[in-house]
């Protein structure tokens, strides 16, 4: 899986950026978790964030398509780069209403 | 320019009834109501998720571009978090303006970004 | 396909909230209220006067139209005649729809139409 | 005033036919009365019952030319024959709501 590890206890390595990124609703639902952790290579854009995301979970491919990130509570551009250090989260198709 | 955001436990209560807002010709009040099916099935109500910070935000976010670009006086949002059975209110949009026009424009255009931006889901029970 | 008309001496109490009819996931509540000005000049209120049969025979037309036109469950429509002050409601219609978008457009179109075809009239004073 | 007389009492004829319009709001208001009665030469339409009502009663020529008739309580055709025994209204601009 190259670029992308989901990351385990004690694995992850100072040099690469760390993302820890909260699920909801269907998303959550489809794996059984609450958030995925993914390491990277290198900083990641929301876009190159999503595909790896895909990639690491093929179970989520179909929300992540759909669906946009939010960082710090707001949505992520496209091409920006995303901190580690944020509240990072996979909002796919809401429903409310 | 009061925008008010709630997101609730359960089913919404029967609105409070208040005074009208100073100013205001028209009172618009939206009670989105959970039915009984759900693409043709039978359920028995909706469980909804938010992504609570979050969605506090957007709703008052949008709450506040929509009265500055229709010119309304006030905005109260509430929305349910958790289960909520069917016929009752899961959703509920108050929206005070000089005018008629305005305030429909509004709602509208409320539920339309509610339905997009909001993280909030429903899951059929 | 529940059209109810009344018109009502005076300002119009507040909703008596009642259960959602089946089916209904849209209830929209418009309150029309008097403000305090007409054309720029301070005003006490507003005195209505209504072509009282014709009012109610418009009124009920309309609104049977209306919910053959956009599917609605329900349309509950209630006038003030006689004086209204300002701050006081002088108009109410409550529609339940199936879904938000029918609720929404018949509103519109029925402030429209009562703004064109009911003989009803208004004299500030 | 040719086809057209404000009736008074005692002078109705049984052949001319007689109508009592209704008036109400700004209408009313204009005239001081809440109905006035025509008598014309012939039969009428809507239209012409109009024209003939803002000729007799020029304080409401504003009202007709932006009024309809209503007749037995449902609005008119302009080109209806009107029958002198319904009840006939002058509805001018309304402002309900």
């Amino acid at each position: 899986m190259p670029g992308c590890l989901w990351g385990q206890a004690g694995e992850s390595s100072q040099e690469m950026p760390r993302y820890t990124i909260l699920l909801f609703g269907p998303a959550s639902a489809a794996i059984g978790q609450d958030r995925v952790v993914l390491e990277s290579s290198d900083p990641c854009t929301s876009d190159e964030l999503k595909a790896q995301l895909a990639q690491a979970f093929p179970a989520l491919e179909s929300h992540v398509q759909v669906g946009r990130l939010a960082v710090n509570q707001g949505f992520a551009n496209a091409d920006a780069l995303i901190d580690p250090a944020a509240e990072i989260a996979l909002i796919t198709m809401v429903s409310g209403g | 320019m009061a925008v008010r955001v709630r997101l609730t436990d359960g089913p919404l209560a029967e609105m409070i009834q208040t005074s009208f807002t100073p100013g205001c010709g028209a009172r618009i009040v939206f009670d989105g109501v959970v039915r009984p099916d759900e693409d043709g099935q039978a359920i028995t109500g909706l469980e909804y998720e938010a992504y609570r910070p979050m969605a506090e935000q957007q709703l008052e976010r949008i709450g506040r571009e929509l009265v500055e670009k229709y010119g309304l006086l006030s905005m109260d949002i509430e929305h349910s978090t958790g289960f909520v059975p069917n016929f009752a209110c899961s959703f509920r949009l108050v929206i005070e303006s000089a005018h008629r026009k305005e305030g429909l424009g509004a709602m509208d255009e409320f539920i339309d970004r509610l339905k997009q931006d909001v993280p909030i889901w429903k899951c059929a029970k």
